[in-house]
Protein backbone atom coordinates (compact mmCIF):
# COMPACT_ATOMS: atom_id res chain seq x y z
CA UNK A 1 0.00 0.00 0.00
CA UNK A 2 1.14 3.24 -1.23
CA UNK A 3 0.59 6.25 1.50
CA UNK A 4 0.90 9.76 0.84
CA UNK A 5 3.97 10.48 2.87
CA UNK A 6 2.60 12.78 5.41
CA UNK A 7 -0.46 11.12 6.05
CA UNK A 8 1.22 7.42 6.90
CA UNK A 9 -1.25 5.70 9.27
CA UNK A 10 -1.04 7.99 12.65
CA UNK A 11 -4.78 6.95 13.50
CA UNK A 12 -5.50 6.75 16.99
CA UNK A 13 -8.47 4.21 18.13
CA UNK A 14 -11.24 4.40 16.06
CA UNK A 15 -10.37 8.33 14.37
CA UNK A 16 -7.51 9.34 11.44
CA UNK A 17 -6.12 11.64 13.62
CA UNK A 18 -4.56 15.19 12.96
CA UNK A 19 -4.47 15.18 9.05
CA UNK A 20 -7.02 16.04 7.12
CA UNK A 21 -6.56 14.47 3.86
CA UNK A 22 -5.61 10.89 3.02
CA UNK A 23 -4.29 9.26 -0.56
CA UNK A 24 -3.72 5.38 -0.78
CA UNK A 25 -3.00 3.52 -4.00
CA UNK A 26 -3.14 -0.15 -2.96
CA UNK A 27 -3.20 -3.80 -4.04
CA UNK A 28 -5.42 -4.92 -1.19
CA UNK A 29 -9.15 -4.99 -0.95
CA UNK A 30 -10.25 -1.15 -0.07
CA UNK A 31 -11.86 -2.82 2.64
CA UNK A 32 -8.89 -3.31 4.08
CA UNK A 33 -8.48 0.82 4.16
CA UNK A 34 -9.85 1.53 7.78
CA UNK A 35 -9.16 5.51 6.89
CA UNK A 36 -12.38 5.35 4.46
CA UNK A 37 -14.80 4.65 7.53
CA UNK A 38 -12.70 7.08 10.34
CA UNK A 39 -13.75 10.48 9.19
CA UNK A 40 -15.23 12.90 10.53
CA UNK A 41 -15.57 14.72 14.04
CA UNK A 42 -18.13 16.22 16.15
CA UNK A 43 -18.16 19.29 14.06
CA UNK A 44 -19.30 17.08 11.24
CA UNK A 45 -22.95 16.64 10.44
CA UNK A 46 -22.09 14.78 6.93
CA UNK A 47 -20.28 11.41 6.28
CA UNK A 48 -20.19 10.20 2.65
CA UNK A 49 -18.32 7.21 1.11
CA UNK A 50 -18.43 6.75 -2.68
CA UNK A 51 -17.01 3.60 -4.24
CA UNK A 52 -16.52 2.45 -7.93
CA UNK A 53 -17.11 -0.95 -8.59
CA UNK A 54 -16.16 -3.04 -11.34
CA UNK A 55 -19.22 -4.03 -13.97
CA UNK A 56 -20.09 -7.33 -15.53
CA UNK A 57 -20.81 -5.12 -18.91
CA UNK A 58 -18.59 -2.68 -20.59
CA UNK A 59 -20.10 -0.87 -23.63
CA UNK A 60 -21.93 -4.21 -24.21
CA UNK A 61 -19.13 -6.88 -23.84
CA UNK A 62 -19.26 -8.94 -20.54
CA UNK A 63 -16.02 -7.86 -18.33
CA UNK A 64 -14.36 -11.42 -17.41
CA UNK A 65 -11.79 -8.82 -15.03
CA UNK A 66 -10.02 -5.90 -15.31
CA UNK A 67 -6.56 -5.33 -14.69
CA UNK A 68 -5.63 -1.55 -13.21
CA UNK A 69 -1.87 -0.46 -12.81
CA UNK A 70 -0.80 2.98 -11.90
CA UNK A 71 2.16 5.23 -12.09
CA UNK A 72 2.06 4.83 -8.47
CA UNK A 73 4.60 7.00 -7.39
CA UNK A 74 2.95 10.00 -9.17
CA UNK A 75 -0.75 8.44 -8.64
CA UNK A 76 -0.50 8.77 -4.83
CA UNK A 77 0.43 12.40 -5.51
CA UNK A 78 -1.92 13.59 -7.84
CA UNK A 79 -4.55 11.76 -5.45
CA UNK A 80 -3.15 13.74 -2.11
CA UNK A 81 -3.31 16.75 -4.44
CA UNK A 82 -6.83 16.10 -5.45
CA UNK A 83 -7.42 15.91 -2.07
CA UNK A 84 -5.46 19.04 -0.49
CA UNK A 85 -7.48 20.85 -3.28
CA UNK A 86 -10.58 19.88 -2.74
CA UNK A 87 -10.15 21.11 1.29
CA UNK A 88 -9.39 23.99 0.06
CA UNK A 89 -11.98 24.85 -2.11
CA UNK A 90 -14.94 23.34 -0.04
CA UNK A 91 -15.93 23.60 3.14
CA UNK A 92 -14.98 20.01 4.47
CA UNK A 93 -13.67 18.37 7.06
CA UNK A 94 -11.78 15.38 5.94
CA UNK A 95 -11.13 13.62 2.66
CA UNK A 96 -9.66 10.32 2.26
CA UNK A 97 -8.92 9.04 -1.23
CA UNK A 98 -8.13 5.62 -2.23
CA UNK A 99 -7.83 3.41 -5.39
CA UNK A 100 -7.08 -0.33 -5.84
CA UNK A 101 -4.35 -1.49 -8.29
CA UNK A 102 -4.36 -4.88 -9.77
CA UNK A 103 -6.44 -7.34 -11.02
CA UNK A 104 -10.45 -6.98 -10.05
CA UNK A 105 -13.15 -8.94 -10.91
CA UNK A 106 -17.34 -7.66 -11.48
CA UNK A 107 -18.69 -6.30 -8.10
CA UNK A 108 -15.61 -5.55 -6.95
CA UNK A 109 -14.19 -1.65 -5.69
CA UNK A 110 -12.30 0.09 -7.73
CA UNK A 111 -12.06 2.94 -6.41
CA UNK A 112 -13.93 5.14 -2.98
CA UNK A 113 -13.77 8.51 -1.71
CA UNK A 114 -14.95 9.70 1.42
CA UNK A 115 -15.77 12.77 2.70
CA UNK A 116 -16.84 14.27 6.26
CA UNK A 117 -18.06 17.83 6.30
CA UNK A 118 -20.12 19.70 8.39
CA UNK A 119 -23.08 20.37 5.92
CA UNK A 120 -24.24 17.73 3.20
CA UNK A 121 -24.10 20.25 0.33
CA UNK A 122 -20.26 20.58 0.27
CA UNK A 123 -19.62 16.84 1.09
CA UNK A 124 -21.66 15.68 -2.13
CA UNK A 125 -20.30 18.59 -4.23
CA UNK A 126 -16.47 17.85 -2.67
CA UNK A 127 -16.84 13.98 -3.28
CA UNK A 128 -17.97 14.53 -6.86
CA UNK A 129 -15.29 17.08 -7.48
CA UNK A 130 -12.91 14.66 -6.11
CA UNK A 131 -14.07 11.68 -8.20
CA UNK A 132 -14.16 13.70 -11.73
CA UNK A 133 -10.86 15.24 -10.91
CA UNK A 134 -9.88 11.40 -10.37
CA UNK A 135 -11.42 10.46 -13.78
CA UNK A 136 -9.62 13.12 -15.59
CA UNK A 137 -5.77 12.93 -14.42
CA UNK A 138 -4.69 9.81 -11.91
CA UNK A 139 -2.37 8.11 -13.89
CA UNK A 140 -3.76 4.58 -13.74
CA UNK A 141 -4.95 2.50 -16.40
CA UNK A 142 -7.13 -0.40 -17.19
CA UNK A 143 -7.02 -3.85 -18.93
CA UNK A 144 -10.23 -5.25 -19.34
CA UNK A 145 -10.44 -8.65 -19.84
CA UNK A 146 -13.80 -9.82 -21.87
CA UNK A 147 -15.47 -13.30 -21.40
CA UNK A 148 -15.04 -14.02 -25.16
CA UNK A 149 -11.01 -13.84 -24.76
CA UNK A 150 -10.39 -10.07 -26.44
CA UNK A 151 -9.03 -7.42 -24.27
CA UNK A 152 -8.83 -3.42 -24.41
CA UNK A 153 -6.91 -0.89 -22.84
CA UNK A 154 -9.74 1.45 -21.69
CA UNK A 155 -9.75 4.77 -22.95
CA UNK A 156 -7.07 4.31 -26.07
CA UNK A 157 -9.05 3.88 -28.74
CA UNK A 158 -8.88 6.73 -30.18
CA UNK A 159 -4.68 6.47 -29.15
CA UNK A 160 -4.44 3.13 -30.83
CA UNK A 161 -6.44 3.97 -34.17
CA UNK B 1 20.48 24.96 -20.93
CA UNK B 2 18.84 26.18 -17.49
CA UNK B 3 21.01 26.94 -14.58
CA UNK B 4 21.08 23.84 -12.13
CA UNK B 5 20.58 21.14 -14.66
CA UNK B 6 23.33 18.52 -14.78
CA UNK B 7 24.49 18.41 -18.68
CA UNK B 8 26.64 15.51 -19.81
CA UNK B 9 30.11 17.04 -20.52
CA UNK B 10 29.49 17.23 -24.56
CA UNK B 11 26.36 19.30 -23.74
CA UNK B 12 23.67 16.86 -24.00
CA UNK B 13 21.73 15.92 -21.59
CA UNK B 14 20.44 12.49 -20.72
CA UNK B 15 16.47 11.66 -19.20
CA UNK B 16 14.95 8.32 -17.59
CA UNK B 17 12.16 7.76 -19.87
CA UNK B 18 8.97 5.80 -18.46
CA UNK B 19 6.39 3.72 -20.32
CA UNK B 20 3.00 2.49 -18.95
CA UNK B 21 0.18 0.70 -20.51
CA UNK B 22 -0.42 0.54 -24.08
CA UNK B 23 3.16 2.67 -24.47
CA UNK B 24 4.83 0.52 -22.56
CA UNK B 25 3.68 -2.41 -25.06
CA UNK B 26 4.81 -0.11 -27.68
CA UNK B 27 7.96 0.45 -26.53
CA UNK B 28 8.89 -2.97 -25.47
CA UNK B 29 9.69 -1.95 -21.81
CA UNK B 30 8.81 -0.06 -19.18
CA UNK B 31 11.92 2.51 -18.91
CA UNK B 32 14.85 3.63 -21.47
CA UNK B 33 17.64 6.56 -21.29
CA UNK B 34 17.11 8.94 -23.89
CA UNK B 35 20.37 11.55 -24.43
CA UNK B 36 19.12 14.64 -26.15
CA UNK B 37 20.48 18.04 -26.88
CA UNK B 38 21.04 20.35 -23.95
CA UNK B 39 18.00 22.80 -23.93
CA UNK B 40 15.66 19.93 -25.28
CA UNK B 41 12.22 20.38 -25.22
CA UNK B 42 9.50 17.63 -24.26
CA UNK B 43 8.18 17.93 -27.98
CA UNK B 44 11.69 17.02 -28.97
CA UNK B 45 11.99 14.02 -27.09
CA UNK B 46 8.49 13.04 -27.87
CA UNK B 47 9.94 13.39 -31.96
CA UNK B 48 13.06 11.55 -31.16
CA UNK B 49 10.68 8.59 -29.58
CA UNK B 50 8.29 8.78 -32.48
CA UNK B 51 11.52 7.05 -34.34
CA UNK B 52 12.24 4.66 -33.33
CA UNK B 53 10.27 1.11 -33.60
CA UNK B 54 7.03 0.21 -32.05
CA UNK B 55 6.40 4.41 -30.95
CA UNK B 56 5.34 5.55 -34.70
CA UNK B 57 2.29 6.11 -33.25
CA UNK B 58 2.45 7.72 -30.15
CA UNK B 59 1.08 11.04 -30.00
CA UNK B 60 2.41 14.39 -30.57
CA UNK B 61 -0.06 16.17 -28.01
CA UNK B 62 1.11 12.94 -25.40
CA UNK B 63 0.82 14.03 -22.42
CA UNK B 64 4.02 13.51 -19.93
CA UNK B 65 4.98 13.90 -16.52
CA UNK B 66 8.67 15.58 -15.56
CA UNK B 67 9.41 14.43 -11.90
CA UNK B 68 6.14 13.38 -10.99
CA UNK B 69 4.27 17.08 -12.42
CA UNK B 70 2.24 17.34 -15.87
CA UNK B 71 4.07 19.47 -17.72
CA UNK B 72 3.26 21.22 -21.64
CA UNK B 73 5.37 20.03 -24.84
CA UNK B 74 7.50 23.55 -24.71
CA UNK B 75 9.03 22.43 -21.19
CA UNK B 76 12.60 22.04 -21.16
CA UNK B 77 14.41 19.19 -20.11
CA UNK B 78 17.17 18.60 -17.71
CA UNK B 79 19.63 16.27 -17.47
CA UNK B 80 18.63 12.90 -14.62
CA UNK B 81 14.56 14.05 -15.59
CA UNK B 82 11.98 11.29 -14.68
CA UNK B 83 10.03 12.04 -17.73
CA UNK B 84 6.79 9.43 -17.53
CA UNK B 85 4.57 8.89 -20.94
CA UNK B 86 1.14 9.28 -19.75
CA UNK B 87 -1.42 7.03 -22.14
CA UNK B 88 -5.10 7.91 -21.67
CA UNK B 89 -5.76 7.62 -18.01
CA UNK B 90 -8.46 5.46 -16.77
CA UNK B 91 -8.57 5.23 -13.13
CA UNK B 92 -11.97 5.14 -11.34
CA UNK C 1 -36.78 -2.18 14.25
CA UNK C 2 -39.54 -1.32 12.37
CA UNK C 3 -39.33 -2.23 8.55
CA UNK C 4 -41.78 -1.37 5.49
CA UNK C 5 -43.64 -5.03 4.97
CA UNK C 6 -42.52 -6.43 1.71
CA UNK C 7 -38.78 -5.43 2.72
CA UNK C 8 -38.53 -7.75 5.06
CA UNK C 9 -34.94 -8.95 6.00
CA UNK C 10 -35.03 -11.41 3.02
CA UNK C 11 -31.16 -11.50 2.99
CA UNK C 12 -29.08 -14.38 1.66
CA UNK C 13 -25.27 -14.19 2.63
CA UNK C 14 -24.17 -10.42 2.39
CA UNK C 15 -27.12 -9.62 -0.23
CA UNK C 16 -30.01 -8.19 -0.13
CA UNK C 17 -31.85 -10.50 -2.30
CA UNK C 18 -34.72 -9.69 -4.96
CA UNK C 19 -36.12 -6.32 -3.25
CA UNK C 20 -34.89 -3.23 -4.86
CA UNK C 21 -35.61 -0.93 -2.17
CA UNK C 22 -35.89 -1.13 1.61
CA UNK C 23 -36.62 1.56 4.49
CA UNK C 24 -35.71 0.64 8.63
CA UNK C 25 -36.96 2.68 11.56
CA UNK C 26 -34.92 1.99 14.29
CA UNK C 27 -34.09 2.32 17.92
CA UNK C 28 -30.86 0.84 16.80
CA UNK C 29 -27.72 2.26 15.96
CA UNK C 30 -27.30 2.38 12.13
CA UNK C 31 -24.11 0.22 12.09
CA UNK C 32 -26.61 -2.85 12.75
CA UNK C 33 -28.30 -2.65 9.50
CA UNK C 34 -26.99 -4.63 6.94
CA UNK C 35 -28.72 -3.61 4.24
CA UNK C 36 -27.11 -0.30 4.09
CA UNK C 37 -23.53 -2.06 2.86
CA UNK C 38 -24.90 -5.14 1.55
CA UNK C 39 -26.56 -3.25 -1.99
CA UNK C 40 -25.45 -3.53 -5.72
CA UNK C 41 -24.88 -6.14 -7.86
CA UNK C 42 -22.41 -6.29 -10.89
CA UNK C 43 -24.69 -4.65 -12.86
CA UNK C 44 -23.70 -1.14 -10.38
CA UNK C 45 -20.65 0.49 -11.12
CA UNK C 46 -21.14 2.88 -8.59
CA UNK C 47 -22.23 2.90 -4.83
CA UNK C 48 -22.97 5.74 -2.62
CA UNK C 49 -23.63 5.93 1.26
CA UNK C 50 -24.56 9.21 3.01
CA UNK C 51 -24.76 9.48 6.44
CA UNK C 52 -26.04 12.15 8.36
CA UNK C 53 -24.69 12.70 11.89
CA UNK C 54 -25.25 14.29 15.07
CA UNK C 55 -23.40 17.82 15.29
CA UNK C 56 -21.96 19.19 18.75
CA UNK C 57 -23.35 22.99 17.66
CA UNK C 58 -26.48 23.89 16.21
CA UNK C 59 -27.05 27.96 15.54
CA UNK C 60 -24.12 28.55 18.05
CA UNK C 61 -25.68 25.92 20.82
CA UNK C 62 -23.39 23.44 21.84
CA UNK C 63 -25.35 20.25 21.93
CA UNK C 64 -25.56 17.19 24.14
CA UNK C 65 -28.24 15.00 23.00
CA UNK C 66 -30.61 14.79 20.71
CA UNK C 67 -33.69 12.62 20.64
CA UNK C 68 -35.59 11.97 17.84
CA UNK C 69 -39.18 10.53 17.60
CA UNK C 70 -40.99 9.71 15.15
CA UNK C 71 -44.65 8.60 13.88
CA UNK C 72 -43.30 5.64 13.26
CA UNK C 73 -46.33 3.32 11.14
CA UNK C 74 -46.29 6.75 8.90
CA UNK C 75 -42.49 7.14 8.70
CA UNK C 76 -41.81 3.88 7.68
CA UNK C 77 -44.48 3.86 4.82
CA UNK C 78 -42.84 7.55 3.74
CA UNK C 79 -39.75 6.22 3.74
CA UNK C 80 -40.28 3.23 1.45
CA UNK C 81 -42.41 5.73 -0.54
CA UNK C 82 -39.41 7.80 -1.29
CA UNK C 83 -37.37 5.08 -2.14
CA UNK C 84 -39.69 3.61 -4.38
CA UNK C 85 -39.74 6.84 -6.29
CA UNK C 86 -36.15 7.68 -6.19
CA UNK C 87 -36.29 4.19 -8.18
CA UNK C 88 -38.54 5.30 -10.86
CA UNK C 89 -37.01 8.83 -11.00
CA UNK C 90 -33.43 7.77 -11.48
CA UNK C 91 -31.79 4.80 -13.43
CA UNK C 92 -30.83 3.14 -10.47
CA UNK C 93 -30.18 -0.56 -8.99
CA UNK C 94 -30.88 -0.78 -4.82
CA UNK C 95 -31.45 1.75 -2.44
CA UNK C 96 -31.70 1.29 1.46
CA UNK C 97 -33.20 4.57 3.74
CA UNK C 98 -32.69 4.31 7.16
CA UNK C 99 -33.26 6.67 10.07
CA UNK C 100 -32.37 6.02 13.79
CA UNK C 101 -34.62 7.54 16.12
CA UNK C 102 -34.36 7.61 20.16
CA UNK C 103 -31.67 9.87 22.05
CA UNK C 104 -28.32 10.13 19.93
CA UNK C 105 -25.03 11.83 21.01
CA UNK C 106 -23.04 13.90 18.77
CA UNK C 107 -21.03 12.02 16.25
CA UNK C 108 -23.61 9.37 15.83
CA UNK C 109 -25.65 8.81 12.50
CA UNK C 110 -29.27 9.40 12.45
CA UNK C 111 -30.14 9.02 9.05
CA UNK C 112 -28.38 7.00 6.23
CA UNK C 113 -28.77 6.79 2.49
CA UNK C 114 -27.38 3.50 0.60
CA UNK C 115 -27.63 3.78 -3.42
CA UNK C 116 -26.17 1.72 -5.74
CA UNK C 117 -26.58 2.33 -9.80
CA UNK C 118 -25.09 1.40 -12.97
CA UNK C 119 -23.47 4.95 -13.16
CA UNK C 120 -22.59 7.79 -10.75
CA UNK C 121 -24.39 10.27 -11.88
CA UNK C 122 -28.02 9.12 -11.19
CA UNK C 123 -25.95 7.36 -7.94
CA UNK C 124 -25.28 11.26 -6.75
CA UNK C 125 -28.68 12.56 -7.54
CA UNK C 126 -31.06 9.87 -6.71
CA UNK C 127 -29.10 10.12 -3.05
CA UNK C 128 -29.46 13.29 -2.56
CA UNK C 129 -33.07 13.53 -3.53
CA UNK C 130 -33.83 10.66 -0.87
CA UNK C 131 -32.08 13.11 1.53
CA UNK C 132 -34.03 15.82 0.53
CA UNK C 133 -36.93 14.33 0.69
CA UNK C 134 -36.63 12.55 4.24
CA UNK C 135 -35.88 16.41 5.47
CA UNK C 136 -38.80 17.51 3.90
CA UNK C 137 -41.31 15.61 4.64
CA UNK C 138 -40.45 12.16 7.06
CA UNK C 139 -42.90 12.42 10.06
CA UNK C 140 -39.64 12.56 12.84
CA UNK C 141 -38.62 15.00 15.15
CA UNK C 142 -35.71 16.23 16.90
CA UNK C 143 -35.74 17.63 20.40
CA UNK C 144 -32.39 19.06 20.73
CA UNK C 145 -30.81 19.50 24.29
CA UNK C 146 -27.63 21.75 24.90
CA UNK C 147 -25.31 21.96 27.43
CA UNK C 148 -26.76 24.84 29.54
CA UNK C 149 -29.53 23.13 29.82
CA UNK C 150 -31.77 24.26 27.72
CA UNK C 151 -33.79 22.53 24.81
CA UNK C 152 -35.84 23.47 22.05
CA UNK C 153 -37.99 21.48 19.12
CA UNK C 154 -35.86 21.94 15.94
CA UNK C 155 -38.09 23.31 13.26
CA UNK C 156 -40.83 24.61 15.18
CA UNK C 157 -39.60 27.76 16.35
CA UNK C 158 -42.31 30.03 14.05
CA UNK C 159 -45.26 27.63 14.95
CA UNK C 160 -44.41 28.12 18.82
CA UNK C 161 -43.90 31.96 18.38
CA UNK D 1 -71.37 11.61 4.58
CA UNK D 2 -69.04 10.03 2.30
CA UNK D 3 -70.03 6.34 1.70
CA UNK D 4 -68.58 3.38 3.42
CA UNK D 5 -68.06 5.61 6.41
CA UNK D 6 -68.87 4.21 9.85
CA UNK D 7 -70.78 7.07 10.93
CA UNK D 8 -72.37 7.04 14.80
CA UNK D 9 -75.87 6.61 14.86
CA UNK D 10 -77.09 10.33 15.14
CA UNK D 11 -75.15 10.95 11.85
CA UNK D 12 -71.73 12.36 13.69
CA UNK D 13 -68.51 11.36 13.20
CA UNK D 14 -65.82 9.83 15.55
CA UNK D 15 -62.06 10.36 14.27
CA UNK D 16 -58.85 8.91 16.65
CA UNK D 17 -56.39 12.30 17.11
CA UNK D 18 -52.63 11.54 17.21
CA UNK D 19 -50.54 14.24 18.18
CA UNK D 20 -46.58 14.07 18.10
CA UNK D 21 -43.78 16.58 19.81
CA UNK D 22 -44.57 19.81 20.15
CA UNK D 23 -48.30 19.00 19.36
CA UNK D 24 -47.70 16.16 22.02
CA UNK D 25 -46.76 18.52 24.66
CA UNK D 26 -49.60 21.16 23.82
CA UNK D 27 -52.29 18.72 24.20
CA UNK D 28 -50.92 16.64 26.79
CA UNK D 29 -51.84 13.60 25.36
CA UNK D 30 -50.56 11.03 22.65
CA UNK D 31 -54.40 10.64 21.02
CA UNK D 32 -57.59 11.81 21.73
CA UNK D 33 -61.36 10.35 20.11
CA UNK D 34 -62.95 13.57 18.61
CA UNK D 35 -66.64 13.91 17.79
CA UNK D 36 -67.63 15.56 14.94
CA UNK D 37 -70.84 16.23 12.87
CA UNK D 38 -71.05 14.25 9.88
CA UNK D 39 -68.89 15.65 6.34
CA UNK D 40 -66.53 17.39 8.53
CA UNK D 41 -63.31 18.79 7.32
CA UNK D 42 -59.68 18.65 8.32
CA UNK D 43 -60.20 21.95 8.88
CA UNK D 44 -63.36 21.74 11.33
CA UNK D 45 -61.33 19.51 13.14
CA UNK D 46 -58.41 21.47 13.28
CA UNK D 47 -60.65 24.47 14.31
CA UNK D 48 -62.71 22.37 17.07
CA UNK D 49 -59.04 21.40 18.64
CA UNK D 50 -58.09 25.41 18.61
CA UNK D 51 -60.69 25.64 21.51
CA UNK D 52 -59.36 22.88 23.43
CA UNK D 53 -56.87 23.95 26.54
CA UNK D 54 -53.05 23.99 25.00
CA UNK D 55 -53.91 23.44 21.50
CA UNK D 56 -54.76 27.30 20.88
CA UNK D 57 -51.91 28.08 18.64
CA UNK D 58 -52.18 24.84 16.78
CA UNK D 59 -51.97 26.93 13.11
CA UNK D 60 -54.83 26.65 10.68
CA UNK D 61 -52.33 25.40 8.19
CA UNK D 62 -51.12 22.42 10.53
CA UNK D 63 -49.72 19.46 7.93
CA UNK D 64 -52.29 16.35 9.00
CA UNK D 65 -52.21 12.54 7.79
CA UNK D 66 -55.28 10.62 7.66
CA UNK D 67 -55.17 6.53 7.81
CA UNK D 68 -51.30 7.42 7.30
CA UNK D 69 -51.06 9.81 4.05
CA UNK D 70 -50.95 13.28 4.46
CA UNK D 71 -53.95 15.45 3.14
CA UNK D 72 -55.73 19.12 2.40
CA UNK D 73 -57.24 20.95 5.07
CA UNK D 74 -60.38 20.20 2.99
CA UNK D 75 -60.13 16.48 3.58
CA UNK D 76 -63.74 14.70 4.12
CA UNK D 77 -62.95 12.79 7.39
CA UNK D 78 -65.13 9.42 8.48
CA UNK D 79 -65.66 7.62 11.46
CA UNK D 80 -62.52 5.59 13.00
CA UNK D 81 -60.24 7.79 10.53
CA UNK D 82 -56.66 7.83 11.91
CA UNK D 83 -56.00 11.69 12.07
CA UNK D 84 -52.61 12.39 13.24
CA UNK D 85 -51.35 16.42 13.51
CA UNK D 86 -47.86 16.61 12.21
CA UNK D 87 -45.48 19.60 13.71
CA UNK D 88 -42.57 20.95 11.67
CA UNK D 89 -40.75 17.81 10.51
CA UNK D 90 -37.23 17.91 11.71
CA UNK D 91 -35.70 14.36 10.41
CA UNK D 92 -32.35 13.70 8.89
Amino acid sequence: MTRSQDTRARTEGARLVGDRVAAVITHCPLETVPELRDIGSTADGAWLVFEGRVREENAGRRVRELEYSAYEEMAVKELRAMADEAVVRFDVGQIVAAHRIGRLEPGMASVAVAVSAPHRDTCYAASRWVIEQIKDRLPIWKRERYTDGSEDWVGSEEVQA
Amino acid sequence: MKEGSAATSDGSLAVCVRFFALYREWAGEGKRYVTLPSGASVADLLATLRASPGLERLPFDTKVAVNLDYVGADHALQSDDEVALIPPVAGG
